[in-house]
Parts: structure tokens; C-alpha cells; sequence
């Protein structure tokens, strides 16, 4: 018990959390972007892939790390262009597509890096984004370490946060979206468009999960690797149920997911010679389904998500 | 003579550590002109079997891979391929006529590279991180583990595993929380515990391939395994004819040349280096045996 | 796109909720054309939903379009907002300076910037949206500030005294009555300052004092030049607010008169091209209780309304009607009945039996046949067939069913000769119902439950959105149904059904039934509007 | 300006020709990365049909990987038609495996006519199991099943990790994390002698056509698609839609369970964690790709797997990287998606002429 509260007080455990927790909030928030607008994307896991490869690939050879993020979010806003069209001109399965999409954008991200690195050992690596040191603010107590010493992309994720909830809560733009994701006929009565505003929301929404892969190549790693992004995409598809579709509750939810995680590596290091290490491993995911059915109220719930909307059809 | 004709299967991408460094082996072979060397990786555990049936109605004459987890089902397939040599990474022994198995015996230089950290930590706490806790790992970690008490009897290990091959912010993010809890000398089974060594300026042992040149003034030593030995004695084997099954598991061992030590003797105190060196002569002689142990090592702290 | 935040244009002092006489109308004759449709033309597949259509539209005119079931009302109106491109056929409008724009087909933003205004026959209402939120949409620059709205709740606020629509600005739409909804959707149109209104039957899901309220302020906004067609059933209306009638059938206009020279006859005469008689009322002859409600009290839970001290007597061979605004408890009474919520107390005996509750299963067993208010979300499942639809109710029964395994032949069988019976016309009894009409599903539940003959049937709001022709069928059905033995609830918003269906009238108001021995309109009204008469 | 308008009845030429040009339009596709890997293109495709139909071996490895396929693909196929979002194949399958080897490893022992069926069951049961919490959770306190199921597949093969470590190793595995074989009684036979090919095509051929009479001729049936299309009405015509919910949860997470027994007892012997390469995900895909029809899973099951092993193959000869295979699968995945919707849809041009 002491020894947890030890974990709790320590500033290198919360700086962990909200490290942990950077391409989740990226992730959680695209997802958000797009289902408020009605697209369910599944393939959240392939662009995180694309992110992560296209931002790394960029900024090897450009030497540009900036380069390399806008490169990561371009790509990721073409692959999220992709799903768009298969899921809102076409109407297509959404669940296909976006499985589609993953499947595709992750094998082609291996195939490409193998064509272009056929002999590699170890991948080449580049200079990634350090933490960036204020003058003062990093040295506060606590603070500084937890909030001031990290990467400038962990601070992009916060603007984000913060630029997400001003323009679904506080635009009219927002309004258009979160009404077409509620009912398509509303908005295209009022004389919008509900195929730009589903497009617009999807790639918008792709290139910020884009992003959250290139933080794991670009802030937390210098290299691509296969299978570096496991799994965290689809824990965004699960944080943004979590986050009843608000942006302040999805950085409350990957805060969480990511505090867990934290948690769960220095508990197994702490007590893995009583209890099988896999038992921590299990914490976030249990933790999140728990979480889960506290917060399960569904009153938000875009009513249009999954459904294709054909002008002139009912 | 004829090149030799010898196929790979990797159950993941050539990247991976372990892998890496049987296909830098046999890629110095295709250099050096002995043989013809094509390969599948990422190879799904389902799809093993078939792409071993492939490479040998393909005819090649060496399949080389890693069987663990389907170790019957290899075994069958070379069973009915008797014309076909087969080396495979494996737990389990060699297996008549073709089946030989090899697997990463670096325990001995994973043992002094124990040393060289037990003398090196101060706070006696040193972290490791692992990526599964299966024999592969286990073994080098509990010889590490072995030369460091030899040298002090005081130190602590903390031991985490990550579940995964392939994610180094995970493994970094391990590694930090070791440090947190005091570990001043990481053991870096994974990619991403030496970055996480660098960014705290703590020092870290490495294992496997040397990445000495990737983090400087981090890496004390490192378990360097080599396949040469081994894919060179299969090729030679190979080609006049004599190839059968054979445990090539001794040729990963420091006698043969498939296990060594690399040190930075800038970072290494002589005197520790010493100590080292002549461990090190103890076991090429056969006075000192590194035993094999593939329980999963735990945190004792 | 922005707009100007202007005055409210159609400011009347005051707006009174009383009818207006028919000898306030404009004189059509005087008046430009605002608005003309020209060979209007839409197929959809095989079906000409519209046939070469010509309407025109004069300034200050209320134009009633009617037309049975499916004869094209909503897809020309779709047409001339551009929710559908036609096929053929040109838009005019004039501009008040009497300049003449052709709409671009199929866009409804051309169609808002000629400012058209349409309210549509389905909600077209983000529900977890605000009202303003609603209303606002699309009017608005997209990174515009929504906080930023002084001028726009000013403008509406002012718009809903002087239409005399009020709503709710700051709720969200999903916790709104229909009635509240159905008037965010005509703020909706007017908030846009629109010349021509089209209201697609604004009034099914209304009471008639909603009704009433909503053609008043229509009137006096268009006494300020407001141009508006609108569509509807309820032939009292079209008579009593309408300048005009244009007659559709089939796709085809087959005439338009003057509302002042119009009578029911003569319009039944041009939308059928029959003569077509209303179903008569004949006494019932009550028997004994089939169903006794005995002080069934229910808590309210958000926005639905509780009942109170409940007490309800239904005999064989009566029909009992329930009069009252919806909202009063009318759902909640609905739902015990077809077993669908539980009472917190109070008793409910059928067939003898005394019961804390009932549930779907034990009310089918009891013999209630159910005809739900709302028949696509409670009635069809939309993507079964016709024939499956039917037998839902009864899958174990053995002509659906032996041995687990479904007896198509028979449920083709049994529907055909439903379909045959109860006229319920669509593509087909192996079609998905989903493609039947509004009209063709009430008859298929109705088949469905009238074949089972039960001893009680509760029928909520059975004709809602029907054509008369429809309508009268079902009144004709619950009649026989009556006649036959069986007790039953009518429920029905609709003061004239009730009138000229029930045996007995009780009103509902704040989840207390009372009732009544008048067959007044005025004091019914009364006692609806929570005043003892 | 174009306009998307559902055909009156689905084409049926194209429908039919739908997967054949989808596979043409993929297949035409896979000539781009070819390109780019610098690989003989025709040569590539005529290899890539030898890898499934050049030998009995090939076109039985074939069959091999699609037989788990068309057990994930109903397992999603039964629960989409009742509106339950089963994304836990994957955990389902696992834990059916582990059923399977806790049983068959020797626990209890029979003639095989015992065995197997009581080998097939226990998995049935643990991957019913894993879905009925998620299903339960749903109804219970509204938690989104497409959430819990999906977390669930982290937490359980987390759990097979740790089992395989403890209670379920093999103590001759020299500490591989590995269970116990399956003992011989327990193991689905082989169908030819010297293939991989087990009696788990067959079950899964079965299995289709049960769950097809099931789906389409059966009040059981009905009453799933009832309840799937609109569990208001189903609620209201009588149906008991809470059990029914909760038994297609079972089902579903059955399908998948036996998808695990039936790779361990009839392929591997054994479990590993690595014992599926995403079964549960692709299953998913297709049961989508089939419409969600029983029958039309064993079909886009053998295509994906045709895809699959062909480009694998064909990759291994040409030397190119074997991720091929996986973007081909992708890319006619992709492609039927597309057929499916001209199919279904047709695209027509519409004036926009007339502004003034
Ligand atoms: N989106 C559509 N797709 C296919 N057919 C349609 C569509 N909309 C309308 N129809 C067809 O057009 C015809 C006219 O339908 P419409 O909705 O205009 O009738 P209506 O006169 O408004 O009927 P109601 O009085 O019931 O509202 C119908 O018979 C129907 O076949
Ligand atoms: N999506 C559709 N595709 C094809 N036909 C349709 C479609 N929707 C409606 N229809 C056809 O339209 C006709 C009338 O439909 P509509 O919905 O206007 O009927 P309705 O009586 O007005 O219903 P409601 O009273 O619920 O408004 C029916 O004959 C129906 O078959
Ligand atoms: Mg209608
Ligand atoms: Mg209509």
C-alpha cells in the first residue's frame, strides 16, 4: 500500500500517464471526429501505422521532424479521404471499409518499408523530438517534470484537446457535424452538405490519428518498427464509447488508459515474483471495461453512425 | 562448386533481434558466393508449415527457421523430406536423418556481462526488460543474472516483461519506470530500454547485436550472438553431402565462436575488465560452466 | 452562409388563436405568381411518382394539395425544395421586384436562398442537438461562435411570440413532444424570413388546437405576403384554411378549385374519381368487462407523463374512446395494456383474471390485439416480408411453425388472403414490408391483429397519417371488430374519430381519465384542456 | 452531377459476377506493387494461380486456411443479423482453444466418438461464454459490446499467456510457453493422407449449412432477424428479445470457440499464443463481404484464403516480399466491397443545368 501511494505522489509516474497517453488522446480524437459525424473508422489501427511510417519516413529523409508530423497527417487524411469515399458517396459497410482500410494501409506500410529497406538489420533512426525545456516552468516541483518536461507533440495532443472541443462545442461548424451525425436529413434540408461535412469530419479525423502514430515514431521512439502500434488504435475506438463523444472526457479517458498503463509496469516490476506478471498486463484493459459500465449512459449516441445517407432516397 | 541452395522462414519480420542475426548470417554466405539464399518473413504460425512444404518441393537443400511452437508439425514435414536439410531454431533436440536445431546459447558472454554490471550499478538495483518470458530470454537472463551476484552478492533485479516483439515506447516506458524504482544499470533484452538509458544517462547492457555505436557513452557491454558459426558448419555440410541431424546448438557457445563479448573498456574499469577476461578463459577451457536455466527469472525486490 | 439579423418581417400585433373567417382570404385573381412549377417529373424505377405537374403559386395564397396515399404530394413538394432532382420540369420563382429565377435542380441551398421554406412530412430534427441548435443550422458561418447569438435568440424570440409558435430554445430536440418538434420545424422554416411556405402535412401529429393555433399564425403571416402551400388528410382543415385546392392522383394533377366553391364531396370526387361514403356510426351493445383497470397509478419519468388513480371499465362489443392531447398519459395507458410497462400499482384484470402486469406474451394469451401508436418503430420489423410480418405475433402457432421449421407455403397462403381481405397493397407478400406505404402497413397490423379475433383491442391512433379512404377502412374494421364481440380502446388525438367512432368518451388530462357524457366539441375541449366542464 | 439510385432488384448478372471481377479488378491491382518490386508480371499471376490450384497440396492448404475463416465469419455473420457487434472473435477463438486443450490434453480420455464431440463442445462453450459477458454487460448496464468484446480479445489472450505459464504448460515443452498436445482420440482427423486438410473443413461446411436452414427456414431464425432489424416490434409482437439477444451471444461466441478447437485439434496439437493470425478480425470482413448469408461466408472465406495463399506463394517464387500477400488480400477485399456496391446501386447523371 505504501508502496502505491509512493507510485501515486511520484511526478515521474504522472509524467509517464500523460506520456503514455499522448497518441491515445491523438487517436481518440479523430475517432470522435469522425463517428460525431456519423463514420464509424476502423481503421484507426492502419493509420496510426501510416502515421508512424510516413512521419518517421519523412523526417529520415528530410531531417525535418515538423516535415515529418505534417507529412504523417497528410497521409493519414489520404487514407481517411479513402475510407470517406467508400463509406459516404458509396455508402459501403462501414466495419468492412474501415477493416479494409487497416488491413490495407498496414500491409502496404510493410511492403513499402521492405521495397525501400530491403537489407536492414535495425532501422535507421532518426533524431526525435525532445522534451521540450522551458526555463522556469520546468523546474517547478511536480509540475514541471509531470507537464513541462515533455515533447512538443504531447502538447500538440493538449492544443488538440482543446481546439476539438472549441469547434464541436463552441461552431457553428461543430453543430454541422455533430447534426449530421445525428440526422443527415436535418442538415441537408437546412441546405449544407452532408457529404462534405461526413468527408471533411473523416479526413480531418484520420489525420489526427495519423498523428498519434507519428508520436510513436517521431516522440517515443526514434524508428519504425512492424507492429510497433499494437493495439493502440483499437483502444481509441473503445475510449471514444468511453468518452460519450466529448472531447474533454476522451483526454479524461486516454489520461486514464495511459495512468493505468503506468501503473501496471511498475506494479508487475514491484510484485511480479507473487502474482504472474500478465495480471498487470490485463489492468488497463480490465480497468477500461469497468470504467465502462460506470459511465455507460448513451443519451449522445450519434444516432446516424453506421447508417449511409443517399440524397433523394428514404 | 554448386551454390547451395538454402531458404529461411522467420515467423517475423527480419528486424527482430534474434532473427536479424541469422540472417546476417546467411546473407554473408550469399555474399561470399557458398549459396543461393532466398527467405519468407512475418511467416504466420498457420502458414509455417506450408511454406515449409513450399521451399522443399522448391528444392532447396537447407531450410533454415525457427520452430518454436509447432515443433511437431516441422518435425513431420522434414520427415517427409528426407532429401532436405533442416535447421531450425528449436528447444527440443535434433531429430534423425535431417532435423538438426540450433537456439541462441549466449548464455556464457550474457554471464560476464552480469559482471560487468554488477560492478558497475550503485545502487544495486539493476532493471530488465524483457519481451516474453520464454526459454530464449530466460536463459540469458538468469546467466546475467548468475555473473552479477558472482561479482556482488548485494545487487536486486527488477524484471518486467512487455508482451510484445515489436514495441519499443513500451519497452522504453518499462525501462523508465525501473529507473524510477532505482535500477541505475538497465539489461536491454528489447529495443527501447537503451533510449530510455540514454535520456537518464544511466548505463545498459545489450544483448544479441551490439548497438554500442547507437547509444554512446550507454552501453557497458554487450551478449553478442553469432550464426556464423552455425549456418556456415550446416552450409559446408550441405555441400559434400554429409549434412544429418545434428544438435548445432554448441556452435552459439563461446568455444565456436557463436557467443562473445563486446565491452567498452572506456566505461569498463580495468580491474573489473580483468576479473572478466579471466571468467572468460575459464569458460573457453571448460574450468567454468555457465549453467542453463530457463526458468522466468523474477523480480527479487 | 451568414444572414442578416433582421427584424422579425412579418411582425403582427398580437395573434389570436381563433379561426379565421374565409371572407379574410385574398382574392387569388389580383395576385402575381410567386412561385411555378412547370411539367413537374419524377420517376422512381418503374413508379412516375410525378407526371408532367404544373403548379403555380400566387403571392399572399394558402394552396391546400391533396391526394390519396402515395400520390406524388411529397415528391413534388421534394422536387420544387430540390431533396430530389426531377427528371423533368422547371422551378420559377419571383423575386419580390418581380425578377424571375429557374432553381437549379436538386439543391436545397438554391432553394433557401429563394427562400422557400418547407416543413417536412417526417421530422427532419437532429435530436441531440438544442432546438436553436436546429434552427440555427445552416444559417450560420461555419467557424462562426455559437455563444455568439444575442442578435439570432433576439430574432427568434420575437418570431415565437408573433407566430405565436413557442419552443423550448435551449432543450435538447429528443426530449421534446411531437407537437413541440413539429413546431421547431416550422420556427425552423421561418426563422429563414422565407416568401413561400410548404407545410407537408404539418398538422398529422398535431392536436386539433395545435392545429388550429398553427394555421392562425400561418394566416397572419400570409396576410403580410407570406405564399403557402400545404398538404394534408384532414379535409375540416383544407376547407377551412385554404384558398385553393389542387387535386394530385397518380402522379398526375387531376384538377384545382377555388376552396370557396369546394365542398367534401366534391374534392373526395376529384382525388378518387368516385363517390365515396364515410362509415357510418352505429350504437354498440356493451356486454360484460373484458379488461378492468383498477386504480393503476404510474410514476411520470422524464418527458413521459405518469397516470394517476386510474380506473377503467372496457366491455365486450363497445368502443371506448380516449380523447385529450397526447402527452396527458395516453402512452403510458397504451403501454400497460399491451404489456409493455409495469404499473406501480393498482390492479389490471382481463378475462377474469387479476394481474400486477401484463407482458407482450401474457397480453397476446389474454387476447389483446395491439395496434401501436407508433407502427414503424412498434409495429413492422421494416426488413421482414409482408407474410412474416403477419404471423410475428404468433410464431408458435402451427400453421407458422412444425417442428421449429417455418411453413412458408402456409404463411403465403394465410397472407394472400390477408392482403386480399384487408387490402393492404404493396409490391408483394414476399416484398420487404418496409416498401409498403404508411396507409398499407396500418392495414397490414390491422390484419394481423383483427385475424386473431381478439376479445379486446387497443388501437392508438389507428388512422394517424391515413387518407381518408384508408382511414375510413380501419374505422369500418373496428366497427365489424365491435360488432363482432370484441371491447375496444380507441385512442386517438383526433376529437372527430373519437366523435364519430366511440360509444363512450373519456378524456385523459395530467394522467387522470375522465369521463364524459358530452359529444360537444366545446366542452370535450374543456375537459381536454384540464377544466371541469 | 452523378446520383446514386438503389437498383429495383439487386442485378443478378452482376451479383453474380461480382466476386469474379472483384477478384480480376485485385488481381490487376497487385500488378502496381509488382511493379514496383520489379517482378515479371504475368509470370507473377500464373504463379500466384499455381499456389492454389497448381497441386492437390496447394489447393488443400487452401482449404486449410479458409476452414477457420468460416467459423469466425458465421460467429460475426450471426450476431450482425441480430445487430450484436461480436468485434471478440479473436478472444472467442482463443478461448475455445483453451477449452479444447484443457479437455483433449488428457484430462479425460475416450474413444474418439466421445472425444471430439466433447472436445468440440467444451470449446463451443468457453467461446459462448466469452461472449455472453459482453452480451450481458450490454443488457445489464448498456455497456457497448463493440468495446467490451474487443478489449476482452487483449484481456484473454493476456490470460491464454499466463495459463500457458502456468496451470496449461506442457512441463516437456523445456519451458516454451505451450500447452499439452491434444491426446490422439481428441484429434479431427486428417482428410488425405500427407495434407493438412482436416475434418474441420468439413464441420465448418456443416456448420454453414445449419446455420443457413437456421437463418432462413427456422422461427428461430426469424426471430433473430426479428430482433436484429427492430427488437422494439420484436419486444412488442410477444418475442422474448433479452433471451434471444443473449442466445445469439452464445451462438456467436460458439462459432468463433470451435474456429480454436478446430485449429488446435486439427492443425497444430497444440496451443500457442500465436496460434491464429487474426482469424477473429478477418472473420468479421467475411461475413460482411457475405452479406452476412451462411453459405455466402464459406464462399468469401475461400476467396480471402485463395487470395492469400496464392499471393504468398506466388511472393516466395518471385522472390518478392511476402507482405504482397497481405496487400492483395486488402486490395480485393477492398475490391468486392466496391463490386458489391454496383450490384446493389447504379450511378446515373442528373441534369444541373437550369440556374437562371
Ligand atoms: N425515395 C423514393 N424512392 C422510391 N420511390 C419513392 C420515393 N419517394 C416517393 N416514391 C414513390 O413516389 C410515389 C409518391 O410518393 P409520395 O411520397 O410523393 O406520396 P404522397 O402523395 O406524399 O403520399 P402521402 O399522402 O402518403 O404522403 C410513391 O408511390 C412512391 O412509389
Ligand atoms: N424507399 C422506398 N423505395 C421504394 N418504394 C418506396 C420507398 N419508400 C416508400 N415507397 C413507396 O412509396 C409509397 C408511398 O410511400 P409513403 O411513405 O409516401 O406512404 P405514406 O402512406 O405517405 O406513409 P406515411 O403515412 O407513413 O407517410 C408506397 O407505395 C411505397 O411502396
Ligand atoms: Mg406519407
Ligand atoms: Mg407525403
Amino acid at each position: 500500500m505504501i508502496d502505491l501511494l509512493q507510485i501515486f505522489l511520484s511526478d515521474s509516474f504522472w509524467a509517464a500517464s500523460l506520456r503514455i497517453a499522448t497518441p491515445l488522446i491523438f487517436g481518440v480524437l479523430g475517432a470522435l471526429m469522425c463517428e460525431r459525424s456519423g463514420v464509424l473508422n476502423l481503421g484507426i489501427e492502419g493509420i496510426f501505422v501510416v502515421g508512424a511510417m510516413m512521419g518517421w519516413l519523412v523526417a529520415y529523409l528530410t531531417g525535418s521532424l515538423w516535415l515529418g508530423v505534417i507529412a504523417a497527417a497528410l497521409s493519414g487524411g489520404l487514407f481517411g479521404l479513402f475510407h470517406a469515399i467508400l463509406t459516404v458517396p458509396l455508402g459501403l459497410s462501414q466495419h468492412v471499409s474501415g477493416l479494409g482500410i487497416t488491413m490495407f494501409a498496414t500491409a502496404l506500410m510493410s511492403f513499402a518499408y521492405r521495397t525501400i529497406f530491403p537489407q536492414v538489420a535495425t532501422p535507421p533512426r532518426i533524431e526525435p523530438f525532445r522534451a521540450l525545456d522551458i526555463p522556469v516552468l520546468s523546474d517547478l516541483p511536480f509540475l514541471g517534470p509531470v507537464l513541462f518536461q515533455q515533447t512538443a507533440l504531447t502538447w500538440l495532443a493538449l492544443a488538440m484537446v482543446a481546439l476539438v472541443w472549441w469547434l464541436m462545442d463552441r461552431t457553428a461548424l461543430g453543430v454541422a457535424i455533430k447534426a449530421v451525425g445525428d440526422n443527415p436529413d436535418a442538415v441537408n434540408a437546412q441546405g449544407l452538405s452532408v457529404m462534405r461535412l461526413r468527408m471533411g469530419a473523416v479526413v480531418a479525423g484520420s489525420a489526427l490519428m495519423a498523428l498519434g502514430g507519428a508520436f510513436l515514431t517521431m516522440s517515443a521512439f526514434d524508428a519504425f518498427f512492424f507492429g510497433m502500434v499494437n493495439g493502440r488504435g483499437w483502444i481509441c475506438i473503445a475510449l471514444v464509447i468511453f468518452a460519450s463523444w466529448q472531447p474533454g472526457k476522451a483526454l479524461l479517458g486516454a489520461l486514464l488508459f495511459g495512468m493505468f498503463d503506468a501503473l501496471q509496469v511498475r506494479l508487475q516490476t514491484m510484485a511480479g515474483a507473487v502474482v504472474p506478471g500478465q495480471v498487470f498486463l490485463m489492468v488497463p484493459y480490465v480497468l477500461s471495461i469497468i470504467a465502462l459500465i460506470i459511465a455507460a449512459r448513451k443519451a449522445d449516441y450519434p444516432r446516424a453512425l453506421l447508417k449511409p445517407w443517399f440524397k433523394g432516397q428514404r | 562448386a554448386d551454390k547451395v541452395k538454402v531458404a529461411a522462414i522467420f515467423t517475423l519480420p527480419v528486424e527482430q533481434q534474434w532473427i536479424s542475426r541469422i540472417h546476417k548470417a546467411l546473407n554473408t554466405a550469399a555474399e561470399r558466393g557458398d549459396i543461393e539464399y532466398v527467405f519468407s518473413e512475418n511467416v504466420s504460425n498457420t502458414d509455417y508449415e506450408r511454406v515449409m512444404r513450399e521451399y522443399a518441393e522448391a528444392g532447396h537443400q537447407l531450410i533454415v527457421g525457427e520452430v518454436f511452437g509447432l515443433e511437431r508439425a516441422a518435425r513431420k514435414v522434414a520427415a517427409d523430406y528426407p532429401e532436405t536439410g533442416f535447421l531450425m531454431g528449436s528447444s527440443f533436440g535434433p531429430e534423425a536423418p535431417n532435423f538438426s536445431a540450433f537456439d541462441n546459447y549466449i548464455h556464457e558472454p550474457s554471464y560476464l556481462t552480469g559482471m560487468i554490471a554488477g560492478a558497475a550499478t550503485e545502487s544495486n538495483v539493476i532493471g530488465m526488460v524483457g519481451g516474453y518470458a520464454i526459454p530464449e530470454v530466460n536463459r540469458l537472463m538468469n546467466a546475467f543474472m548468475e555473473g552479477a551476484r558472482e561479482v556482488n552478492p548485494e545487487v536486486k533485479f527488477l524484471v518486467n516483461f512487455i508482451d510484445s516483439w515489436y514495441d519499443p515506447p513500451k519497452a522504453k516506458e518499462s525501462a523508465f519506470a525501473m529507473m524510477d524504482a532505482g535500477a541505475d544499470v538497465m539489461y536491454a533484452e528489447r529495443f527501447g530500454v537503451s533510449d530510455a538509458a540514454v535520456e537518464r544517462g544511466v548505463k545498459a547492457i545489450g544483448n544479441v547485436i551490439d548497438t554500442s555505436a547507437d547509444y554512446p557513452e550507454t552501453i557497458l557491454a554487450s551478449a553478442i550472438w553469432h550464426m556464423e558459426a552455425t549456418i556456415d558448419t550446416a552450409i559446408a555440410k550441405v555441400a559434400d553431402g554429409s549434412y544429418e541431424a545434428a544438435d548445432y546448438g554448441i556452435y552459439s557457445y563461446m568455444e565456436h565462436g557463436g557467443g562473445s563479448i563486446v565491452a567498452d573498456e572506456a566505461l569498463v574499469p580495468a580491474e573489473v575488465m580483468e576479473a572478466v577476461k579471466a571468467k572468460e578463459a575459464e569458460i573457453l577451457s571448460g574450468a567454468f560452466t555457465v549453467e542453463v536455466n530457463d526458468e522466468a527469472p523474477v523480480s527479487d525486490m | 452562409m451568414a444572414l442578416p439579423v433582421a427584424p422579425v418581417p412579418h411582425a403582427l400585433p398580437g395573434s389570436g388563436a381563433a379561426l379565421i373567417a374565409s371572407d379574410t382570404r385574398h382574392e387569388m385573381t389580383t395576385s402575381k405568381p410567386v412561385l411555378s412549377l412547370r411539367g413537374m417529373t419524377k420517376r422512381f424505377g418503374s413508379v412516375v411518382a410525378a407526371d408532367h405537374i404544373d403548379l403555380e403559386l400566387a403571392r399572399g395564397e394558402v394552396l391546400a394539395l391533396l391526394g390519396e396515399n402515395g400520390a406524388g404530394k411529397t415528391t413534388l413538394m421534394n422536387m420544387l425544395f430540390g431533396q430530389y432532382t426531377a427528371d423533368a420540369g422547371s422551378v420559377h420563382v419571383w423575386h419580390e421586384d418581380g425578377a424571375e429565377i429557374i432553381l437549379p435542380p436538386g439543391q436545397p441551398q438554391a432553394a433557401i436562398e429563394a427562400r422557400i421554406g418547407m416543413v417536412h412530412q417526417h421530422f427532419t430534427l437532429a435530436e441531440n442537438l438544442s432546438v436553436i441548435d436546429n434552427i440555427l443550422l445552416g444559417t450560420e458561418r461555419l467557424l462562426h461562435l455559437n455563444r455568439n447569438r444575442r442578435a439570432a435568440r433576439a430574432k427568434l424570440e420575437a418570431l415565437m411570440i408573433h407566430s405565436g409558435l413557442e419552443a423550448p430554445l435551449d432543450r435538447k430536440v429528443r426530449d421534446l413532444s411531437v407537437g413541440e418538434r413539429q413546431r421547431v420545424e416550422i420556427l425552423k422554416a421561418l426563422y429563414r424570413d422565407v416568401r413561400i411556405l410548404v407545410l407537408d402535412e404539418p398538422t398529422a401529429v398535431l392536436t386539433p388546437q395545435e392545429a388550429d393555433t398553427l394555421f392562425a399564425s400561418v394566416r397572419s403571416m400570409v396576410e403580410n405576403g407570406l405564399s403557402v402551400i400545404f398538404i394534408s388528410h384532414k379535409l375540416r382543415e383544407v376547407l377551412a384554411f385554404s384558398d385553393r385546392i389542387a387535386v394530385l392522383r397518380h402522379g398526375k394533377k387531376t384538377g384545382e378549385m377555388r376552396t370557396a366553391e369546394a365542398d367534401t364531396a366534391s374534392i373526395i370526387r376529384m382525388m378518387i374519381g368516385e363517390e365515396h361514403d364515410m362509415p357510418e356510426r352505429t350504437p354498440g351493445m356493451p356486454g360484460d368487462t373484458v379488461v378492468r383497470l383498477d386504480s393503476v397509478s404510474v410514476h411520470p419519468e422524464r418527458e413521459t407523463r405518469g397516470l394517476r388513480d386510474v380506473t377503467l371499465d372496457l366491455r365486450r362489443g363497445e368502443i371506448v374512446g380516449i380523447a385529450g392531447v397526447s402527452g396527458n398519459g395516453q402512452s403510458a395507458l397504451a403501454q400497460i395494456l399491451s404489456g409493455l410497462l409495469a404499473p406501480d400499482s393498482g390492479r389490471i384484470e382481463v378475462g377474469g383474471e387479476s394481474l400486477a402486469a401484463l407482458n407482450p406474451r401474457t397480453a397476446l394469451a389474454h387476447g389483446i390485439g395491439r395496434i401501436p401508436e407508433d407502427r414503424h418503430h412498434d409495429g413492422i420489423i421494416a426488413a421482414l416480408s409482408v407474410a412474416e410480418n403477419l404471423v410475428i405475433e404468433r410464431l408458435d402457432d402451427a400453421d407458422v411453425q412444425r417442428g421449429g421449421f417455418l411453413r412458408r407455403a402456409s404463411m403465403a397462403a394465410n397472407a394472400e388472403a390477408l392482403s386480399e381481405a384487408y387490402d393492404v397493397r404493396g409490391p408483394g407478400i414476399h416484398a420487404r414490408s418496409a416498401l409498403l406505404s404508411g396507409g398499407n402497413i396500418q392495414k397490414l397490423i390491422l390484419a394481423r391483429v383483427l385475424e386473431t379475433h381478439p376479445s379486446v383491442i387497443l388501437a392508438n391512433q389507428p388512422t394517424r397519417g391515413l387518407d381518408f379512404r384508408a382511414a375510413a377502412e380501419v374505422s369500418r374494421r373496428l366497427i365489424a371488430a365491435r360488432d363482432r364481440g370484441a371491447g375496444i380502446i380507441l385512442i386517438s388525438e383526433d376529437l372527430d374519430e373519437v366523435l364519430s367512432l366511440a360509444d363512450r368518451v373519456l378524456v385523459m388530462h395530467a394522467g387522470e381519465l375522465v369521463e364524459t357524457d358530452s359529444r360537444e366539441r366545446a366542452s370535450i375541449g374543456q375537459l381536454m384542456a384540464g377544466h371541469a366542464a | 452531377m452523378i446520383e446514386i439510385v438503389p437498383r429495383e432488384q439487386p442485378s443478378r448478372r452482376l451479383t453474380a459476377g461480382v466476386p469474379l471481377l472483384a477478384a480480376i479488378g485485385s488481381l490487376l491491382l497487385a500488378a502496381i506493387p509488382l511493379a514496383f518490386a520489379g517482378a515479371p508480371i504475368i509470370e507473377a499471376y500464373g504463379q500466384m494461380f499455381t499456389g492454389v490450384f497448381g497441386s492437390l497440396f496447394s489447393f488443400t492448404e487452401m482449404l486449410t486456411r479458409a476452414t477457420p475463416l468460416i467459423f469466425t465469419g458465421l460467429a460475426a455473420a450471426v450476431a450482425f443479423r441480430a445487430k450484436l457487434w461480436n468485434i471478440g472473435g479473436e478472444g472467442q477463438l482463443y478461448l475455445g482453444a483453451m477449452a479444447a486443450v484443457w479437455v483433449g490434453s488428457g484430462m479425460i480420455e475416450g474413444p474418439p466418438i466421445l472425444m471430439v464431440p466433447l472436445v468440440l463442445l467444451a470449446g463451443a462453450i468457453a467461446g459462448g461464454l466469452g461472449m455472453l459477458g459482453p452480451a450481458v454487460l450490454k443488457t445489464r448496464f448498456g455497456a457497448d459490446e463493440v468495446v467490451t468484446s474487443l478489449l476482452l480479445n487483449f484481456i484473454i489472450l493476456i490470460f491464454v499467456q499466463m495459463m500457458l505459464e502456468g496451470p496449461l504448460k506442457d512441463p516437456m515443452s523445456l519451458g516454451w510457453p505451450q500447452s499439452e498436445p491434444i491426446i490422439d482420440e481428441a484429434v479431427l482427423p486428417q482428410l488425405i493422407a500427407k495434407m493438412r486438410v482436416h475434418a474441420g473443413f468439413l464441420l465448418a461446411i456443416g456448420t454453414a449449412v445449419v446455420a443457413h436452414v437456421i437463418m432462413a427456414m427456422t422461427v428461430w431464425g426469424l426471430r433473430i432477424r426479428a430482433v436484429g432489424e427492430n427488437a422494439a416490434a420484436a419486444r412488442h409482437a410477444g418475442m422474448p428479445v433479452k433471451r434471444i439477444f443473449l442466445a445469439v451471444a452464445f451462438a456467436s461466441g460458439a462459432l468463433a470457440g470451435i474456429a480454436g478447437v478446430s485449429e488446435v485439434a486439427g492443425l497444430k496439437g497444440y496451443l500457442t499464443t500465436d496460434l491464429s493470425p487474426g482469424f477473429g478480425y478477418t472473420g468479421i470482413v467475411v461475413a460482411m463481404l457475405a452479406g452476412l448469408s451462411p453459405l455466402g461466408v464459406v464462399a468469401a472465406a475461400l476467396f480471402i484464403a485463395s487470395v492469400f495463399v496464392g499471393t504468398d506463394s506466388m511472393s516466395r517464387t518471385m522472390g518478392v516480399s511476402s507482405f504482397l500477400a497481405d496487400l492483395t488480400v486488402s486490395m480485393s477485399l477492398i475490391c468486392v466491397l466496391l463490386g458489391g456496391f454496383f450490384a446493389r446501386f447504379q450511378i446515373r447523371r442528373v441534369r444541373t443545368e437550369g440556374a437562371a
